[in-house]
Order: C-alpha cells, then structure tokens, then sequence
C-alpha cells in the first residue's frame, strides 16, 4: 500500500533557478535562504521516498489561456523542462511515474474531481526550483524520485478557492493511500508566499500574513478556507495566491501532522520566501 | 447555495484582477507574448516588432505600449503578468526592473523597498 | 435575468452533416431522421432565443490526449468549425457570447466545478451538426442565436460519472438564472444515443436502452445516475457514452419539464438517433 | 467516501476500454492520428508513411497495424477510435466501413445488421 511520509513545502522563484546555476549558496543574499533546506534533505536521505508529487503552478509554459485547466494532472512517462522565455539553462527531463498518474486521476474523478489529465507536459521553473532545492542536481541525483505534476490555475479568474484547494488535497490523499503497491511518497506544495508583479502595487509583501498562513496550515487548515479569493490576492499580493498549492499539499497530510522544520525569509526576489517539512502521524 | 463572491470583484488599489473582462480585452496581447517561449520568436519579435505585432492582431493600444514597453500601459490593456514576464525576458528585464519601472522607483529603490518589508 | 425556456437534444453524427450537405432529406434512408426537426424548428421559430448553450463531445479535434479537459467551456468571440480529417465542408464561424461565457465559468468554478476554460476553441461535428439541424443553413440563419460550446471528456476513461454531469448541469442552471441582463436561453446535448465503432462490438446498438433513457430523462433523471459508467458502456456501446451530454443539459432544466416533442430512429449510421424538445416549466 | 468503481473495469466483449493503460500504449500511435486534422499532414503520410510514422516514433506492432490498416491491431496496440477515425479518412474509410472490418462482415452484411437493431 502506498504511504505518504509527509509535506514539503518551497517558494519556486526564477531567480532562485540562476543562484543554483551560479552556486549562491554563501552569498550574503542568499545564505539565509539556502539554509532552509539543508534540515529537509537530511529527512528525505533519511526517508527516500520513490515518489515525489510536485504541486506547482504552471506559469505559462505548460498551458496558454486557450484551454486553461483548473486542476491538471500529469501522466507522462517523463517530464521536460522548455524554454519559458529568459534563458534559464534547461535540465534534463524528470521521470514520470504514469500508472501511478492514472490510478490518482482515476480516483479523483471518481471523486468528483474535473481533472485535465496531460499525456504531454512541458514543466517550468514553478515544478523544477523545488526539485532542485531539495534533491541537489535534480534529476541526476542518485536519489531522485519518480514524480508527478500537478499544477493548478492562478493565471485566470477565476482560480479555485481554498476550500476547493484543501478538498481537493483530501481527494488525492484517499487516490494515493488506495494504491495497491508500496510506494513512499512525498507531496510538495509549492509557490507563494506573499508577493505581487504587476501594476503599481508591485513589490507588494506581506510578512504578518505569510507568517500566520505558515502557522494555520499546521494545525488549523480549515481555517484559512474562511478566506475569500480576493481576500488572498488583498492580502498575499496577486501572485500569492500560488498558497493554493500548499492547501492542496496540506490536504493530502491528513488531520494530524508534526511539523519537523520551517523557515522564513524576506526577501527573495520580490518575494516572502517560505519552506516547510510537515511529518505525517498516521 | 449561496452564489457570494463570484460577480463582485473588489477593488484592490494598485492591482488589476485578471479575470474574463481583462481575458477577452488581451487575448492578442498575451497569445504574442506566449509565444516568446520559443526563442525563434523571440528573436523575430526583436528583428521586426511592427510584422510580429500585426501578425497577432494587436490593437493599437497594445502596439504603443509594446513600444514604449510600458508595463501599466500593457496591463490596462488586456496583458496578463504571466505572458508579459517574458516579453520582459526578450529585453533581460527582471521581475525588479518592471517592479521598480511600474512604482516609479529606480531598481535600488525597488529592492530597498522590498528589503524592508522583512523588518 | 436570463431564462433557460428549454432543452434540445439530437444525435451528432458526421454523415448527417454530408446528408445535409447533399440535400437528401427526402431521401428514404434519411427521411424518417429528419422528420424529426421541423416541431423544433416551429417552436424555436416562435421563442427566438438569443443564446444556445451547445453541450457535445469534442471528438479529437478541439483537444488532444496531451491535455484533456473532463469539463471545458468555450469563451471565445467565435468558434472556428476546422477541418477534422475528412473533408465534411467547413462552415464559417459561430458567433460566442463570452461575457456570458465568464459568468457561467465564474459560477461554475465557485459552485466546485474545475472548469478548462477556452478563449480559443475549434469545433468539430459535435457542435456543428446539431447547430445545422436546429437552425438550418447555419450559421447564417437571420434567427442563429449567439452560442457558448461546452464539452465533456468522452474519448479517454476515467470519463465523468452520470451524477456528475446531472449534477453540472443543475449548476450551469444556476450560473445562467443568475445572469443579471434579459436573455432567453435554450440548452442543447448532443450526441448518442446507442452506438459503438471500435472492436469486435462495433455496430452494437440498444433500442431498449435508448427507449428506456429517452423516458427517464424526461421526468426521472435521478435514476439514471444508478447507472455506472461501465454499465452505460455494456448498455449504450463505448461511444454511446455521449449520453452523459444529455444528462448535462436535463440538469440544467430544473425539476420539471414538458415533453413537446420526440422522435427515436434506427440506424443512421452505426448510431441510435434520438431527438426531443424539452420545455422548461418554471 | 467509498471508491468502488474506478480501478476494475468490467470486461465487456470486443470492447476495449480507452483507460490509462491503453492510453500509455498507445500515445505515439494516437498523436500521429490526431496530425491528421491537418490536409497537409494527411498528404505527407500518403507521400511516405514510414518516414511519417517514424516521426511520431510508433512501434513496430503500430507501424504494421497501419500499414495493414487492421483496424483491430492498431486498437490492440493503444490506438483510439476518435483518433483512428482520422486514420481512416485518409482512406476515404467511413464508420461502416471499419465496422465492416472489424466485424468479418462486407460493407452490406453490416449495414443490415445496424439496420436489424431497429426491428
Ligand atoms: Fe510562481
Ligand atoms: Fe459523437
């Protein structure tokens, strides 16, 4: 039977992309930042997990506003990284895991989830930063698990809300756990925190409220689906409503969960960069 | 069921919802600037913006601000900040230069501004 | 506030678009198919509504398997009928509605319906065929209303349950009543009613479960969501899953409806062909 | 919650179910298919189809599926009707026509039993 260990949570910011490339890591801008995740990869050496389901946000690479997808579900054999515009270097694909994609897509619209399901997927920085902080070298980290995107819509209004976003983490919590195999899995949540890009608000951050959606989403995730869409974008900035993805992430943990490790910092970019290890209970 | 929120956009100052309205105004606008994934556009759009420009079916609106590349002028305009990140890309602009050219700050400005919102 | 005055259901099959095409309504092979409109076409005649809301079944031309959406709503200014590989002529484009299109995918969404939404959008038989049927020489009859396309995932399983797409149906019924400017609506589902084209099965049509399906949905749709998927495939053969379109549509209607019209034949094409006007009560 | 449907699909006599293992199989396959939307696609196929299949990267049992036009073989191999019928077209191959194959049957054999379902 598959298990999910626990949730790993990251800011997925471009720059983030060169200051690997550029190995930043003692920089005296990006120290405080690195050092997040140092405590996170010594859990999953501990745990290595096979599978890694990496919930992002799309940023227009994967998805144009033609057929834009509230939830979309990746059953690809592999997973390549394309050009999004600003001459990232592109890493070698990430290997998929499709019958497992299956058996969770599956499920979730047996549970009334209307799931895009993508045969074909081209991933942005949003999926590859995240794979990168934590499994240094990603793919060709010897530890690297399979994966599986999902990636769901903060492009266009109307995006889902949260309660739909933490339902939809319980749905693919009941997917994964009625998976016949063994199979350890991790889920990330991925994106946010506060920050805002465009129009004359850009620059926008907010740390009170970073720092008390990073202290309810441990213990008390229904209550932050009290908050209304633009009450995110007021309150987060616009683009922070990419905290869906860690509502999403948070409701695949189950009720109970420890949290192992956390970090906060301002800024990265233009944004409150926030990294979490939560330990599921049962 | 209680249909609330869906109809009634708040006003949040100094930032455009991207929702139906804005989608249907910018669609052209957005369609270029998706294709800039592709480095061939990329550098298509640099060796003759005007053809690429008409070959999408900008409006004049959307024109002069790609011109000036004016970022507020390219939001009002339909331009969602997603597909207009990497029209900003072709130029080597970050997420900085357009914060700061969009606040009226210089780029040290900016990134004050944004060091002191971790105090 | 716009009014949903009823429901027209048709089969879609692309040799009725050449039938058309060659005039042969007279025909005997066609005849008795196309006897079945002229009621509608009186009654439309009489109610000229302003919006056709089209539910079918895109058939691999408007999407691919790369990224297929369960539920997808056209939002476009007009939908392009393209070439879909065999040479049925093209007809122009169809007239959209997209501010009505973002109210509806507005609701949609916040009634939990994980909406692919479409700014661009080709359109294939499914569409087309019924739009021909109902508003002959279209899309330029001078009393075409405006449309919106709305299509369910058919063409690669896990498809949605019959539930589901009653239950989108109720809630497009919402989104439209909630629409605050003067708009008379009718609700087409297309597609059916029994047929199969792939595997030793193919040809397989199923009078009796169509005639029982053409009954309950009139007054009972309930009991039709008892039915699995797999079941409606044993009973309705693998393409005569596009029933789920008619189920979409009868939710939308409300509790109650008056049968005006109905006519049922066998074979056009592989298909079972059934045709109805449902007539909104409230 | 009680999932019971979705990991055992009921077999049902010479129907294949289009699920995520079929899906898997035949993507290559399937995406060809689709290219035949296109009049140019389908004309660049009739030139070469080795070098048209290869493109898209099909197997063996898909490449000699096609070149037999054995309806049956191309959906054992992970094909899917709606994009098989696309296939088919090139051949100027309607929906009876490939009933007809799949069934043992000549064109009029199947043509009456279709008309037989409505008695
Ligand atoms: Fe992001
Ligand atoms: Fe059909």
């Amino acid at each position: 039977m598959a298990k999910i260990l626990g949730g790993l949570t990251t800011s997925h910011i471009p720059a983030v992309g060169n200051a690997i490339h550029n190995g930043l890591f003692d920089d005296p801008y990006w120290k405080p930042f690195f050092d997040g995740y140092p405590p996170i990869r010594a859990w999953l050496d501990e745990h290595k997990p096979d599978l890694a389901i990496n919930i992002y946000n799309d940023h227009g690479l994967g998805f144009f506003l033609d057929r834009m997808p509230t939830f979309a579900i990746g059953a690809a054999h592999e997973y390549r990284n394309e050009d999004e515009g600003w001459g990232i270097p592109q890493l070698p694909p990430f290997p998929g895991a499709p019958e497992v994609s299956w058996h969770i897509i599956e499920s979730m619209v047996e549970q009334e989830f209307d799931i895009t399901s993508c045969q074909e997927l081209p991933v942005d920085h949003g999926f590859v930063v995240p794979m990168q902080l934590f499994w240094p070298g990603a793919p060709n980290n010897p530890d690297m698990p399979r994966t599986i995107p999902i990636s769901a819509n903060t492009v266009q209004h109307p995006i889902p809300t949260l309660k739909r976003a933490l339902d939809f983490g319980k749905a693919l919590r009941r997917a994964i756990q009625s998976y016949p195999e063994d199979l350890k899995v991790v889920v990330l949540g991925t994106g946010g925190l506060s920050h805002q890009l465009d129009g004359e608000r850009a620059g926008f951050i907010n740390k009170e409220f970073d720092q008390y959606c990073m202290e309810k989403i441990v213990d008390d995730p229904e209550a932050l689906t009290k908050i209304s869409r633009m009450e995110l974008v007021e309150k987060a900035g616009a683009q922070g409503t990419e905290f869906l993805m860690w509502m999403m992430m948070r409701g695949a943990l189950g009720d109970k969960v420890v949290r192992r490790h956390s970090n906060y910092h301002i800024p990265i970019s233009n944004t409150g960069a926030g990294t979490m290890l939560l330990e599921c209970v049962e | 069921m209680d249909i609330t929120e869906f109809d009634h956009h708040s006003p949040i100052p100094g930032t455009t919802i991207f929702d139906g309205k804005m989608a249907m105004k910018g669609y052209a606008l957005n369609k270029m600037c998706y294709s800039f994934n592709g480095a061939a556009a990329r550098a298509q759009y640099l060796a003759d913006p005007e053809a690429y420009m008409e070959k999408f079916g900008l409006n004049d609106e959307q024109k002069q601000a790609c011109r000036d590349k004016d970022v507020l002028a390219m939001i009002a305009a339909g331009g969602n900040i997603y597909y207009l990140a990497k029209f900003a890309g072709i130029y080597r602009l970050d997420v900085q230069d357009i914060g700061a050219q969009q606040t009226g700050m210089t780029k040290e400005e900016f990134k004050e501004k944004l060091r002191k919102a971790g105090d």
